[in-house]
């Protein structure tokens, strides 16, 4: 088979295995299954994204012709969001492993199908180049999400889950109408047909008007303020290791298939010339970068906190495509991979330390530092890749963006970026603070709680996860060239 | 409700025939409106129906909870490995065509197995989440009793 | 123009929907409004979806509706804000209605059979399904043939559904708590012990 | 230096961090902890020694380890003047180690190892910022040793400490991303590259209106360099302990921001473009007044390390007068204050936390009559002053004089004024020290019965440096030639 | 204007019923009434896309003697997806509903109030 014919596979393979994982016994089997899953999507999306070339790579399922049939159209951008989404599961599966033990003692095959399920979804999102199979699969994820949400022992997420829930279906629906008014104007579905047909109806009421509830909807979904209220406590208060999956995908492909309808559907000139979305996009995500990062700065729920930091990493995301340029869309797209990177390890290192505490509050972490000094140090190493120093992934992503931002001639965007990063080395440091200079907790009777290190299980992975975001912040080939490559398919859109 | 003779009579005869036209829906689905979704979530209803006429646990000797959900699985798999097959005979994922000389006659065919594959999904899914509610008011009433 | 009748009788079904405070009541008018929508699909041509609205909506739905109000309040709380406070929720709706309507401007004129909607891969379905499956049905045919891929997806999204309400349901419950109270039962399973 | 083999730049960067990661895993065996401090020291000093042949002869090494980003490398070169930078730190790492070992052990300080760790790892990054290729390696060099001296400034753990700590890393942070990255980002963005090159890199790639603006940024930016209003870390840092002062505060951290100013004005800017634009002259007459007030300030504390602080941000500011008139002459003199004042102001440091040993004493006014107890500490801490002073027979004479000269030349008045004022006023409130420690009676109430002189080991290492300062005025002329082969 | 007023009326009626249910999801607190509001603005949708597919004068799409003209199959598969997957949401979120009952006593999101300023569970 070739490359093309291996393609679907990456979202074939976790989808079928997760029928199999529900029926599997125990615990460590469906783990494994799952993760060997993952592996493989994994090692597929690698694969195609170092075998992609100009042309997109296509498969007609059923042998339909598109538009009659379903194709998946992978070009340079979703091949790097496949990997990208695949591999943070994979990393999170590996770390996650006794950190479920001991979240969910029971039923783990169920969590494991819906994780594969919910993987599948958002890369079958990524994958596909049918509009509306973009909505199926984003519901196959979003309600494999809500459960794995709701997974926690916590009641809180049980909250958490229903507001997403609602918050999440009013925003599939504002995208499924959306769909329907392009349909109804066009009468197709395909990505590429739809580009082809809009031009000539693209003056037209209905078309804005569907075009503008794709993105509220992908808004809602992508968490961009003021649509991000779901976000901090779903992750505060799901399973740990879906934090870390959530942190690194979710809203990631929400992300590209917001831009996949910007650049490829109504290309780029409608998009950006049809309204001020760009103008609009930069509010939002300055918005966002300050909001998020300021409640960061207050809130005592380390969780929450990083949740808010992802809020305002969305932020740099998005500004990165409201510069509308070669060089803003290659730093969102980079730091899609490096924030995916930096928001994993931090949230493992969390975890780990929960593991230990059982809590996420920062009076939890007080004097943590000196007893399990190997996770805090990671947690610290990993906060730097937050902040963006130098030597770090997350230096990289910023630099892009500062760069795509001198480009375009605003000065005043790099100061609030380094005002926002200010704001990242406030609340990273916090932490740090109450783990390292802080008398460490007692309990009831006066005597200083003692927390073990963490298991090298937990360990590992986290430190795999630290060693990562150093890497791809010395060793750039890989993550920028991909992201580059990724940024141009979108801009020269399909061919 | 499971008091009521005359319930239980209509019902004998009742469900029987809503089985009836669960299946006919399913394999009819072709030529006329219907198909796996509808016959699927009809079937269910009968199940549904006998539960509330005879009882939960009745409902689950005739059915058991296991068997829902490994049929639920059974169902998405059957679809899949429609695909998979196709795949393995050289055609594309779902590309019904390859399964028989005719392709036609391999369009119909794939299509009843997919079509049977959603049925069972949806019927048995939809009988796990009934129980799953049903179920849920005994033990919490069981609680109740309790405290 | 489709039966205003019907459409108008509709609207009335959605605001009691929304404005009876017993649940039960609501749940009832709920399937009313599914069974009118399968009697609006039957006039739009769309047998398929009638069935499965009627099916799914009108039965499985207020099944699952009426079987969770055995678990919880019949009765809505009466609403605890004052009207005033309405205004946000009126105004994105408001807001959200007008842009549809703004939308609808430009739309076809319904039922025009040269609308894109009707001329493009819809056309071709119904041209070439008979030669390609030989089958009369072309939803079953655009379903499970043309676009299977998506009824796949569909497929998954129900045993997502199930695995999603096995999980949430097959805990045992705890002890109902009154509102608020914090659970000293959850402190403990919270607690972590095992390595 | 023939017979030393000259390691790869990053095997001399990477030697402290190793030997850190030694003295680590040792901190359970006091013994060896300090054997390996001693080792690293040694090795380091050698390994840089080793660059003194090849680097003089035009061939300094370089080194490229990964491209970072289209045009930006983590890099390495060694050229003269980063030599020196690192020479100054590798050879009073030797004495400190001699130094520190006695001090923290006499004062009974915890988590010995966390701190000789550290220590270290403060001089890799030292180095590292001296053997900079381009400005991110040397920005990512300036970071670590920001975060490395952190954890020795609150050594102690108190609140004052941490208190302090939080100035520190304030302002050092806050300076570095908020002032010196955009600058790095906009010299990036307007050229292209960052990598150091004599004669500066700019080019016409930035409208001359601009270029003040520019040298701000980086003069700014530069926390290290303590150009008020940024000089508020250095007291703050002062809460660590002396050696960490000494070594770290009075050499490493603060001649790294200076380094760093010169380094960006040489082969960023360029000397020629600096003098012929003069954009850089409003940031010298912030300079001259940051040379004067600190001056002032220190006269009125009572402290002794605080006002050596307050000392050592005038004296910073002599090199960046040196670095922005940008005249030969006062770019020699800014490259001579580097070295001069280094070895000066750790003995001051080192005295300081000598009296503090012996007498438990940290304010000037109990010193009275001190000097006669502790002779020799005294007398090192004297030839210090005067070095610092810039009075004949002591190195830190020459800086001071080409300084002086060179804003003569310049025809900066103001700068020169100040600059002479300020001689006036060390006298004032370093002098003071010692002439009350040796003539004046010993105060009321404040015993002198039992106080001996700081222990041996401490009393060498201020010999060491002390003699330095004699030993710079009497053979400047290797310092000299390189300073002139640099501007030229 | 006659014209157009009575061409759109059927979409502005369907509009009027999805903004029943979206209100209905925002303004009300009861968990049970905002899944009900929810698939009342799915099902309005659909009717929107069924519209769409209408054809005057077309039959439903199966072939048959003496039919030649038939309304848009796409739209009714579509929208069979679209009813399933709505379903599932339902279901979904009726068993969270069913457990938040049991956690805090209520279904009424605004007697609980925000999650995040509950005391710590360890």
């Amino acid at each position: 088979m070739t490359l093309a014919q291996w393609m679907p596979f990456i979202v074939l393979v976790p989808m079928i295995t997760s029928g199999l994982v529900a029926l599997l016994p125990g615990r460590n089997l469906p783990w494994l299954m799952t993760f060997l899953a993952a592996t493989a999507s994994t090692g597929l999306s690698l694969w195609v994204l170092f075998g992609i070339d100009a042309e997109p790579l296509r498969y007609a399922f059923g042998n339909w012709p598109p538009p009659i049939g379903i194709e998946y159209r992978v070009d340079a951008a979703n091949a790097w969001v496949a990997f990208i989404v695949s591999g943070i599961a994979m990393a999170a599966l590996l770390w996650g492993r006794v950190s479920v033990h001991q979240e969910i003692p029971e039923r783990q095959n169920i969590f494991y199908a819906l994780f594969l399920l919910a993987l599948a979804g958002l890369l079958g999102i990524t994958l596909t180049g049918d509009a509306f199979n973009v909505f199926v699969f984003l519901e196959i994820s979003s309600l494999s999400t809500y459960a794995l949400i709701a997974f926690g022992h916590d009641r809180r997420g049980l909250l958490a889950a229903f507001r997403y829930l609602i918050m999440g279906t009013i925003g599939a629906t504002f995208i499924l109408i959306g769909i329907g008014f392009l349909y109804m104007m066009t009468g197709t579905l395909n990505m590429a047909d739809l580009a082809e047909r809009i031009p000539a109806v693209a003056d037209t009421n209905a078309v804005r008007a569907g075009f503008a509830f794709i993105i509220v909807g992908l808004g809602l979904k992508l968490a961009l303020l003021p649509l991000h209220l779901w976000l901090p406590n779903a992750y505060a208060f799901a399973p740990n290791v879906i934090t870390v999956f959530l942190a690194g995908t979710a809203t990631k492909v929400a992300l590209y298939v917001m831009l996949r309808f910007i650049y490829t559907v109504f290309g780029g000139d409608y998009s950006f010339g049809a309204v001020p979305l760009a103008t609009l996009l930069m509010i939002l995500a300055i918005a966002g970068m300050v909001v998020g990062s300021w409640v960061a700065m207050f809130e005592p729920n380390l969780k929450r906190l990083l949740a808010y930091s992802s809020v305002a990493q969305v932020g740099y995301l998005v500004l990165g495509v409201s510069l509308v340029s070669l060089i803003g869309l290659t730093a969102t797209f980079v730091h899609l991979f490096n924030h995916a990177l930096m928001k994993a390890a931090l949230f493992m290192a969390l975890g780990t330390v929960m593991y230990r505490t059982g809590s996420a509050r920062i009076e939890a972490f007080y004097g943590v530092g000196r007893q399990m000094p190997w996770t805090m140090t990671a947690f610290a190493l990993a906060g730097l890749s937050l902040i963006g120093v130098p030597t770090t992934a997350g230096f990289i992503s910023k630099w892009y963006l500062i760069l795509a931002a001198m480009e375009a001639g605003l000065a005043w965007l790099v100061v609030l970026i380094l005002i926002t990063s200010f704001m990242a080395v406030y609340y990273i440091w916090r932490v740090i603070e109450a783990a390292w200079f802080k008398p460490a907790q007692t309990d009831a009777q006066g005597a200083t709680k003692v927390f073990r290190e963490a298991p090298l299980a937990l360990l590992i992975p986290l430190w795999i996860m630290v060693a990562l975001n150093f890497y791809f912040g010395l060793e750039t080939s890989l993550s920028l060239g991909a992201a580059e490559q990724a940024a141009q398919a979108l801009l020269g859109a399909f061919k | 409700m499971s008091d009521n003779k005359i319930l239980r009579i209509v019902a004998r005869f009742l469900i029987p025939l809503i089985m009836l036209f669960a299946l006919y829906i399913q394999f009819h689905g072709e030529y006329s409106p219907g198909g796996g979704f509808q016959a699927g979530v009809v079937f269910a209803a009968a199940w549904i129906l006998f539960v509330l006429i005879f009882g939960l646990d009745l409902g689950l000797e005739v059915i058991p909870e296991r068997a829902m959900f490994v049929l639920m699985v059974f169902g998405v798999m059957l679809y899949c490995a429609v695909g998979l097959a196709n795949v393995l005979m050289g055609g594309m994922f779902l590309d019904f065509s390859v399964l028989l000389e005719s392709p036609q006659a391999a369009q119909q065919a794939g299509i009843i197995t997919v079509e049977l594959g959603i049925g069972i999904t949806v019927a048995t899914v939809v009988m796990l989440i009934f129980t799953m509610f049903a179920r849920r008011k005994r033990e919490q009433d069981a609680l109740e009793d309790e405290a | 123009m489709i039966d205003i009748g019907l459409l108008i009788f509709l609207v009335v079904v959605a605001v009691a929907v929304i404005h009876v405070r017993n649940l039960f009541t609501a749940s009832m008018l709920f399937a009313i409004y599914s069974l009118l929508s399968a009697g609006l699909f039957v006039v739009l041509d769309a047998g398929d979806v009638a069935l499965t609205e009627a099916a799914v909506g009108a039965g499985i739905s207020t099944l699952l509706f009426l079987a969770t109000l055995t678990l919880v309040d019949r009765e809505e709380a009466p609403a605890i804000k004052p009207w005033r406070h309405h205004w946000p929720a009126l105004l994105v709706v408001g807001i959200t209605g007008a842009f549809l309507v703004y939308a609808t401007l430009d739309l076809p004129q319904f039922g025009d059979p040269n609308s894109p909607a009707q001329t493009h891969v819809g056309a071709q379905y119904i041209a070439n399904t008979y030669e390609d499956m030989g089958i009369p049905n072309m939803v079953a045919a655009v379903l499970a043939s043309y676009r299977s891929i998506d009824t796949l997806g569909e497929g998954f999204v129900i045993f997502t559904a199930g695995l999603a309400v096995y999980a949430l349901l097959s805990v045992p419950p705890r002890r109902r708590r009154k509102n608020g109270a914090h659970d000293k039962a959850a402190e403990k399973t919270g607690e972590k012990s095992h390595e | 230096m023939s017979f030393i083999p000259t390691l790869s730049p990053l095997t001399v960067v990477v030697i402290p961090f190793v030997g850190a990661l030694a003295i680590a895993l040792a901190h359970q065996h006091p013994k060896l902890r300090d054997g390996l401090g001693w080792l690293a020291s040694i090795a380091f000093f050698i390994a840089v020694a080793g660059h003194i042949g090849p680097t003089l002869s035009g061939q300094g090494a370089t080194q490229t380890l990964s491209e970072l980003l289209p045009g930006v490398s983590i890099a390495f070169a060694v050229e003269p003047l980063g030599l020196l930078f690192a020479l100054i730190g590798a050879s009073l790492w030797l004495v400190a180690t001699l130094y520190a070992q006695s001090y923290m052990k006499s004062l009974n300080y915890p988590h010995l190892a966390r701190f000789f760790a550290c220590y270290a790892i403060a001089l890799g990054a030292a180095a590292g910022i001296a053997f900079s290729e381009n400005l991110l390696t040397l920005f990512i060099f300036y970071e670590i040793l920001t975060l490395s001296t952190y954890p020795l400034v609150t050594h102690s753990g108190s609140e004052e400490a941490r208190r302090g700590g939080r100035i520190y890393l304030f302002y050092l942070l806050a300076s570095s991303i908020g002032l010196l990255l955009p600058a790095i980002i906009w010299v990036y963005a307007a050229t292209g590259t960052l990598d150091f090159q004599s004669g500066g890199i700019l080019g016409d790639h930035i409208a001359p209106h601009w270029i003040p603006v520019l040298v701000g940024l980086f003069a700014f930016g530069i926390g290290k360099a303590a150009l008020m209003p940024m000089h508020k870390w250095l007291p703050a840092a002062m809460v660590a302990p002396a050696p960490v002062s000494a070594l770290l505060h009075a050499v490493a951290v603060v001649k790294a921001g200076v380094f760093t100013i010169l380094k960006v004005a040489i082969f960023v800017f360029g000397i020629d473009v600096l003098l012929a634009t003069g954009a850089g002259v409003w940031v010298a007459w912030v300079a001259a007044f940051t040379i004067v007030s600190a001056s002032l300030v220190a006269l009125r504390l009572d402290d002794l390390k605080a006002r050596l602080a307050y000392s050592t941000v005038a004296q910073l500011s002599y090199v960046i007068v040196g670095a922005m008139i940008a005249t030969p002459l006062a770019a020699i003199g800014a490259v001579m204050q580097l070295a001069m004042h280094a070895v000066a102001k750790i003995t001051l440091f080192f005295s300081a936390g000598a009296i503090q040993v012996a007498s438990g004493r940290k304010k000037i006014k109990e010193f009275d009559g001190l000097g006669r107890v502790m002779p020799y500490t005294f007398t090192f801490m004297t030839i210090g002053i005067l070095s610092i002073i810039g009075l004949p027979l002591f190195g830190g004479m020459w800086a001071k004089w080409y300084l002086l000269m060179g804003s003569l030349s310049a025809e900066q008045w103001i700068v020169a004024g100040a600059l002479m004022l300020s001689s006036l006023l060390n006298i004032l409130y370093l002098l003071i020290i010692p002439i009350r420690g040796f003539f004046a009676p010993a105060a009321d109430g404040v015993p002198t019965e039992g106080l001996h002189e700081a222990p041996m080991a401490q009393r060498v290492a201020m010999g060491i440096t002390a003699t330095a300062c004699v030993v710079l005025f009497f053979f400047p002329e290797p310092l000299f030639e390189l300073a002139k082969g640099l501007v030229s | 204007m006659m014209d157009v007023v009575l061409s759109y009326f059927n979409y502005w009626v369907v509009i009027l019923l999805m903004m029943i249910g979206f209100y209905g999801v925002i303004a009300h607190g009861n968990m049970d009434k905002k899944l009900m509001a929810l698939g009342l603005f799915q099902t309005s949708v659909f009717i929107l896309f069924i519209s769409a597919g209408k054809v005057i004068g077309g039959a439903t799409p199966v072939i048959r003697d003496g039919v030649s003209v038939f309304s848009n199959p796409l739209p009714h598969v579509l929208i069979l997806t679209a009813i399933v997957v709505g379903v599932a949401t339902t279901a979904v979120g009726l068993a969270l509903a069913v457990r938040i009952n049991e956690a805090y006593g209520t279904i009424e999101d605004d007697l609980i109030g925000d999650p995040s300023h509950e005391p710590e569970e360890p």
